[in-house]
């Protein structure tokens, strides 16, 4: 067989991991390092200090953004989840031939692929004091008062992360739905099962890796986002995207690399723990 | 036909709706993007043209669309070789379950999920600290990377563990070398899935933003020009902007699709019996 | 259910999927408490005949009655039938145990009477050691009788089997398919099985209906079918026979029914094409004037006693009684 | 070309290759410059537009970037000890004598009173060629030439206001709940908060350009808790951002930049840049050199400055309501019209237009504020950067993110 | 490769994957020119000592020697051996004259001759119609015949065949199997042919080699094996063998061999546990003393002249003759 199945993978790895190393693993180590150091306004002094971390957890305003990112993060998930997962259900359940299947599918996905940016401002002719909604919800006489909260709110913020996101939870469900043997549905429906009960007891349960996927992805977007809370809040919320990107703007990179590592391990604690859900390997 | 049963009429309603909503805002600036030559950013249209559209074309007052937007097509088509070659070289890597191949694994998982907004930053410090200057092409171009290669290596693994061993074997057997068996064997059956970690390489890239914020130097790709531009422009000449980016990424799927399918329509044709009077 | 067994009866029954045709106006009368095999080639609609019973497939037009009541549009679980799917359909994230009570579960029975009811299903299938396993950690066979447990905890007065015994090796097949007919009289329910082995049918089946092209070509008990083949098809699908043209017409003529002795001492001259053992038997196979093939089953020690080989010359003799003239 | 070159022949020829980078913000970041350059000097400019914060960023650190770069004075603060910038030699400034006062000794008359914060004068000397220090004298060695500068104040919407507004603490308010904004660029914002501060007479810094650490927790902690009660309907960035919310109605109050409102008025929107009792708030904004322009390109980046206050870019800029640095050269690109206007607060005689064409006055109309000189005369402050910034941005992202 | 027939042989050939033992230091000479089967039940070791012999998993320990020449660490292409896939493996994206005309393209022989070259190959197994066609447009058997064609153009010693026929319906698996044994005759070469079926291998085999936990429990001409098992194992795993336990040891006779009498007239008294109906025999299933199962094999007029049903108490007789003594 192969003299040395290690030195050829070896070999075919090493752009990967020469890519990954310089460009993820050296920039995680140096943020490391450079949140134990101080700035100035224009310069960063390498000297070995406490100080952004004493400030990060002294602040209170640091466990309020927390809080906030957290926050975004359950309400997009728990939204995208219920979004993705009857859109996935219908498309995979009650579609019939696989064409229209196909079809309908790539029709959710093909935003996806267009820009973010673009998305986003697509929502402020809708939501603004005298944007289509106001104007609408006025004609209809639903409202005498333009609603403010339709646009720089978190309201705002939520609805364009579930704009940009339910396709992450689409896709992973739809997939494993799609591999789910018809024929155990009708053992069910055999076995007396109404379609709630089948929801329930068989295509829930079988679909639960596709749901740790598309949780994987929106749980790390939210959190990792910055733009969208800026743009659709306004500029008037903060998840802890923003507090790191502020802190780049005004050249804090200590600061921000202290919050940064702060938000890293977050986030990899919670991937750790969904992904103690999933075999991701498998489920490809 | 089978019955309908009644769920299945609620539940298109509900499809329905999330299309409006998937769709609506986009079609909103669509609509918006023709609005006449006083007209704003918001409705009501003062009158229908394609003014926005023929401005966008002409210098603006600030900064440089078409100079962004070649730069987002070099750096598209810089990552999307990459991925593919790269990933390719991953996914059969992966197979022979090397040495460190978990820890790799990992790492792989922890670029796709890390804020991108870190890769920026600590790809921003890396280079500055060691007194690199900044482009799209080289740290812009590496930041991109570790995006796109985790989502064209997790394709590649799907593909791979899907892929029937016994094709390699076969091609063994009769006699193809290694590179052999690649070039004739694994690569055209894996064609497809190739051509879908291309757009993905290309896509992604192409609306990259946060991981090319800090990581782009002197000179903007498309999405720092846009988001530039939503700070600085005021007028619908964004939509504009907006439809056309939105229109190119739908003729990038095209193409995409449309190669994979005069792919498949080429094997078909060479294997059907049209025309050639067999039995 | 009640006690008494109730008989299953297909009127005119057609499928149609699109504008392709499955089924075609076929109607049958299943008799009760006996065991049925659905025999045909792939593509034939037994599937679909079988599925239309269940009520996993609408029926195009016809009726399906169960004690002459038509349950053709009724739900699956209100039939008074069972289905055992052709990869068992297990659910893969319930144990054996769980499986098994499943249908109990939807019905709302509690917990504690549901188990103890799956586990005496699971002592009647002889799994009870493995009720708490998943499906994955069966083996084929041990899938199949959880399979079975779950089908037959519903009291189904008709299971329905759709190539119960494909997924498992030859070995295996043989055995459970003994327990399957022995299971069948125990329970003196009907049994529908779907095959396309005719061995297979002709060990299990009280009754061989025997499929094509969407309607069914010959009915009636196992032996019947084998002994008289109506038509060529069934003589050919059945195996065994010889289907040979006489001037008279077609007829059939069973294997072991025609004899080999010297070359021009037969009722007819061939030679041999080859030769096949097969343990108890061989079978010489030789090709007779008008280029028809004829099989000869020769018991082994005869066949050894005075052994041929392809390209001999040979005659082969039947008694006239045993030919036996086809319709079709 | 109006202006007088004694560059020798070699110079010309090759000039047409050089290719010179500035990066700026929007404001004067404009495409109409880069090619009025390549036609009257015909070298290349490359002009690339940032916000305000990543303006600052690229100063300092990403000195091989740029080699023009086009920054405010308290961004100057920040990143001259970084040495990313060289000074510039005033002698082969042709026009330096005609700077206007305040980016030389500080004075707009020689009897003006200098403005608190980071007046451009305080941080626009160095010692020597290669100084990293201020001096506060005429050194002969400049950290930026001056090109534009201004004096800010609120932007209201008098339609949807509909009563004089004559103080900064109209801006917390709360008859203008939810519909209020600020900038969220701290030195800038810092300051038109402390002007704010003090109209309410919560208290009286004794000097609002240079903070202590209480004076700034008392000054955020006072927005802080507007911003919580919804005073604020959203924060901008960048002059735009700020456009589009007046323009949409979104805001009827916020702290506005000049062009911003010219923005707005060029769209048939009411729109004024309301002088407050107060004063204003300051800023200027000057070209700095890259420390690795050397050479030819250093020659050429000269001659670019020198073009630069020769007046075409001033009458530029100033009919968009910025102030000139040398105002006198900009006066022969501009219409007497737009002399009287823009500068001299005189009533216009004529329709007043945009450098893009819209009309943003009519016959008859006077400019918010009046003349160069009583509103360059009623300046507050200057954008800042005090002892405290390091300590001050933390605290302004603390209140950004609450 | 040369005109030669060349003899294939294991030398205490071990397999193992990591600490799992798959073949246990088998030996054995494969006859040239000769058609054998490895039979035996489900991860006996079949295919891993098929796929050591064709080079696609390497040898733990002992040799593989081909024309006394050891290619145990030889690649594939170099052994004289090729392999046919059991689900084909044929290239999806190559057409049938591509697929088969492969091995030359790697070797570098040029379009022209390659594609004449191949397209004799396709004459051979009767395919040149289909010759452009992709393999996913083709039916289960006409794919083995492209991959037969495809392994034979490297014109190899030994063809390796793994489970070939499995892929078919029963129908075509009893056609195709036909057409496997005439081309290893025409071509003279050796083929070695793993499957789990003992009829399939009964019907196609000079030499059965019954393997069983990893090493070779019985090898020899088929019928010698099905006449002479000399095992239980072979006995029972092969068919139609009963095997009983009597005081001097453990005998196996054939299922036909044991007669059916009336009850107290036979050697042995039983009672029937289950009867299945064959076609032309029916096999009567009894109980006797010790527990032990014995199977009659009874001529079907002969057993429906005297029918009996399980439960019923019958005598069993056979010639003493038959009995046939076990060593293991
Ligand atoms: N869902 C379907 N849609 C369209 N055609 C179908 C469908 N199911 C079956 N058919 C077609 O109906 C015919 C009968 O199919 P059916 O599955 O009943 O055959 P079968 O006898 O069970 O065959 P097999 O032995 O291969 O399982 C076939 O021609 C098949 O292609
Ligand atoms: N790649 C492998 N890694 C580990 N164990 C293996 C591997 N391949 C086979 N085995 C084990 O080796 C033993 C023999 O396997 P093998 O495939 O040779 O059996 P087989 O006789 O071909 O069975 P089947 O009839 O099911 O194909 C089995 O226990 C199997 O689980
Ligand atoms: N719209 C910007 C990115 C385009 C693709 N969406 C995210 C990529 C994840 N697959
Ligand atoms: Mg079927
Ligand atoms: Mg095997």
């Amino acid at each position: 067989m192969q003299a040395r199945p290690n030195l050829t993978g070896w070999l075919m790895v090493s752009p990967l991991a020469i890519v990954l190393a310089v460009f993820l693993v050296l920039p995680i180590i140096l943020i490391g390092v450079v949140s134990f150091w101080t700035a100035t306004e224009f310069s960063i002094i390498p000297a070995f200090s406490w100080e952004n971390y004493d400030f990060l957890f002294g602040s209170p305003v640091t466990y309020s953004v927390f809080l906030n990112t957290f926050k975004y993060a359950i309400i997009t998930w728990a939204l995208t989840f219920s979004i993705g997962f009857t859109i996935a259900y219908y498309l995979a359940f009650h579609i019939r031939t696989q064409t229209w299947q196909i079809a309908l599918f790539l029709l959710c996905t093909i935003p996806f692929w267009t820009s973010n940016i673009i998305r986003m401002i697509s929502w402020i002719p809708f939501l603004g004091r005298n944007g289509i909604a106001n104007s609408a919800l006025i004609s209809w006489g639903v409202v005498d008062e333009p609603l403010d909260w339709l646009l720089f709110s978190d309201f705002a913020v939520i609805l364009a992360f579930v704009h940009l996101y339910t396709l992450f939870m689409v896709v992973p469900i739809f997939n494993t739905m799609m591999r789910i043997d018809k024929s155990l549905i009708e053992a069910a429906r055999d076995a007396g099962a109404s379609g709630r009960q089948i929801l329930w007891n068989v295509i829930l349960p079988l679909t639960k890796s596709g749901i740790m996927i598309g949780t994987i992805f929106v749980v790390t977007l939210v959190m990792g986002d910055f733009i969208t809370v800026r743009f659709m809040s306004g500029s008037q919320s903060a998840n802890v995207g923003r507090l790191i990107s502020n802190d780049i703007a005004l050249l804090q990179y200590p600061s921000a690399s202290a919050t940064a590592i702060v938000l890293l391990a977050t986030v990899l604690i919670t991937i750790a723990i969904l992904l103690r859900f999933v075999d991701i390997r498998k489920e490809l | 036909m089978e019955p309908r049963p009644k769920s299945f009429y609620v539940l298109t309603a509900f499809f329905a709706l999330f299309m409006l909503f998937l769709y609506g805002p986009t079609i909103t600036i669509g609509i918006l993007s023709f609005q006449g030559e006083g007209g704003g950013l918001t409705f009501p249209m003062r009158g229908v043209s394609t003014y926005w559209f023929r401005d966008l074309f002409q210098q603006q007052a600030v900064g440089d669309i078409w100079g962004s937007f070649s730069r987002s097509i070099v750096l598209g088509l810089m990552v999307m070789v990459t991925t593919v070659t790269v990933s390719v070289m991953g996914g059969l890597a992966f197979r022979t379950r090397f040495k460190g191949s978990g820890i790799l694994f990992y790492l792989i998982i922890t670029a796709l999920v890390i804020p991108s907004i870190l890769i920026s930053l600590g790809v921003g410090l890396l280079f500055s600290q060691t007194g690199l200057t900044v482009h799209w092409a080289t740290s812009g171009f590496g930041a991109q990377l570790t995006w796109t290669l985790p989502f064209g290596l997790l394709i590649m693994f799907a593909v791979f563990n899907r892929f029937d061993k016994s094709y390699e074997e076969a091609a063994r057997d009769l006699g193809a070398s290694p590179w052999q068996t690649l070039r004739h064997v694994v690569l055209p059956i894996i064609a497809p899935a190739l051509i879908g970690v291309a757009l993905f390489g290309f896509t992604l890239s192409y609306d990259e933003f946060a991981r090319t914020l800090l990581t782009a130097g002197s000179y903007n790709t498309l999405p720092l020009e846009i988001y530039g531009m939503t700070t600085n422009v005021t007028s619908p000449v964004l939509y504009a902007l907006g439809t056309l980016t939105t229109l190119f990424s739908l003729a990038i799927i095209g193409v995409f699709l449309t190669i994979a399918l005069i792919g498949n329509r080429r094997r078909a044709r060479a294997g059907s019996d049209a025309g050639k009077g067999v039995l | 259910m009640s006690g008494i067994i109730q008989d299953l009866e297909l009127v005119s029954v057609t499928k149609r999927y699109g504008t392709a045709l499955a089924v075609n106006a076929v109607s049958h009368r299943f008799r009760p408490a006996s065991y049925t095999c659905l025999l045909g080639p792939s593509g034939c609609g037994k599937s679909s005949t079988l599925r239309m019973i269940a009520g996993h497939e609408s029926v195009t037009e016809g009726s399906i009655l169960l004690a002459h009541r038509d349950i053709s549009n009724l739900p699956p679980a209100k039939r008074g039938t069972a289905m055992m799917f052709q990869s068992y359909a297990l659910f893969p994230h319930l144990s054996v145990l769980d499986n098994v009570a499943f249908s109990l579960k939807m019905k709302g029975v509690d917990a504690k009477e549901r188990r103890a009811k799956a586990a005496e299903m699971l002592e009647l299938v002889d799994l009870t050691a493995l009720a708490d396993r998943l499906p994955a950690q069966l083996s084929g066979g041990q899938q199949q009788r959880v399979a079975l447990a779950r089908a037959l905890i519903t009291r189904p007065q008709v299971l329905l089997l759709d190539e119960p015994l494909s997924a498992l090796d030859p070995f295996l097949r043989v055995r459970m398919r003994t327990e399957l007919r022995n299971l069948q009289k125990e329970l003196g329910i009907s049994f529908i099985h779907v095959t396309h082995g005719q061995d297979e049918a002709l060990a299990l089946a009280d009754e061989i209906v025997v499929m094509n092209d969407a309607v069914i070509e010959q009915a009636g008990p196992a032996r019947e079918v084998f002994n008289a083949p109506k038509t060529r098809f069934v003589a050919q699908f059945m195996g065994g026979h010889n289907v040979i043209a006489l001037p008279q017409g077609h007829f059939a003529i069973r294997s072991d029914a025609v004899g080999v002795t010297p070359a021009g001492s037969g009722q007819m001259e061939g030679h041999v094409t080859a030769i096949e053992y097969q343990g108890t038997y061989v079978s010489v196979m030789s090709r007779i004037a008008g280029d028809q093939e004829v099989t000869a089953l020769v018991p082994d020690a005869a066949y050894f006693d005075a052994p041929h080989h392809p390209g001999d010359r040979i005659g082969l003799t039947w008694d006239a009684k045993n030919l036996h003239q086809l319709t079709a | 070309a109006g202006t007088t070159l004694g560059a020798p022949m070699i110079w010309a020829q090759n000039i047409k290759d050089i290719t010179l980078r500035q990066f700026g913000t929007g404001v004067s970041n404009l495409n109409d410059v880069a090619d009025k350059v390549k036609e009257d000097l015909g070298f290349t400019l490359e002009m690339t537009a940032l916000d305000t914060d990543s303006v600052t960023q690229r100063a300092a650190t990403q000195p091989n970037s740029f080699d023009i770069a086009d920054i405010e004075y308290f961004i100057c603060k920040k990143v001259w000890a970084a040495g990313n910038l060289q000074a510039m030699d005033t002698s082969k400034i042709k026009n330096y004598d005609k700077i206007v006062g305040i980016f030389r000794n500080g004075l707009l008359t020689p009897g003006s009173t200098i403005a608190q914060g980071t007046a451009p004068h305080t941080v626009g000397f160095t010692s020597g060629p290669d100084g990293t220090d201020f001096v506060q004298e005429e050194s002969g060695w400049m950290t930026l030439i001056p090109t534009i500068y201004n004096a800010d104040t609120l932007g209201i919407r008098p339609d949807l206001i509909g009563r004089p507004i004559t103080n900064w603490s109209e801006l917390l308010n709360p008859e203008f709940k939810g519909k209020a904004s600020i900038l969220d660029i701290s030195s800038i914002g810092i300051m038109d908060m402390a002007m704010v501060v003090e109209s309410m007479g919560e208290y009286k810094y004794p000097d609002k350009g240079n903070m202590t650490r209480e004076e700034i927790d008392m000054t955020l902690g006072i927005f802080t808790e507007a911003k919580k009660n919804g005073q604020f309907r959203s924060f901008w960035k960048s002059f735009d951002e700020s456009v589009n919310l007046m323009a949409s109605g979104e805001v009827v109050i916020q702290s506005m930049w000049s062009p911003a409102i010219t923005a707005v008025k060029s769209r048939g929107i009411e729109c004024v840049y309301q002088p407050l009792e107060e004063g204003y708030r300051s800023w200027g904004g000057g070209i700095g050199l890259s420390k690795s322009l050397t050479g030819l390109e250093r020659d050429a980046a000269y001659e670019y400055i020198n073009w630069y206050l020769d007046g075409w870019v001033g009458g530029y800029l100033m009919r968009q309501g910025y102030y000139s640095a040398v105002p006198e050269t900009s006066k022969n690109f501009m219409s007497e019209n737009e002399w009287g206007y823009w500068f001299e607060g005189k009533a216009a005689t004529d329709v007043i237009t945009s450098p893009t064409g819209d009309a943003l006055a009519q016959a008859g109309d006077v400019r918010d504020g009046g003349s160069f000189d009583d509103r360059m005369g009623s300046v507050a402050c200057w954008n800042s950067v005090m002892d405290e910034n390091q300590y001050m941005v933390r605290k302004w992202n603390e209140f950004i993110a609450a």
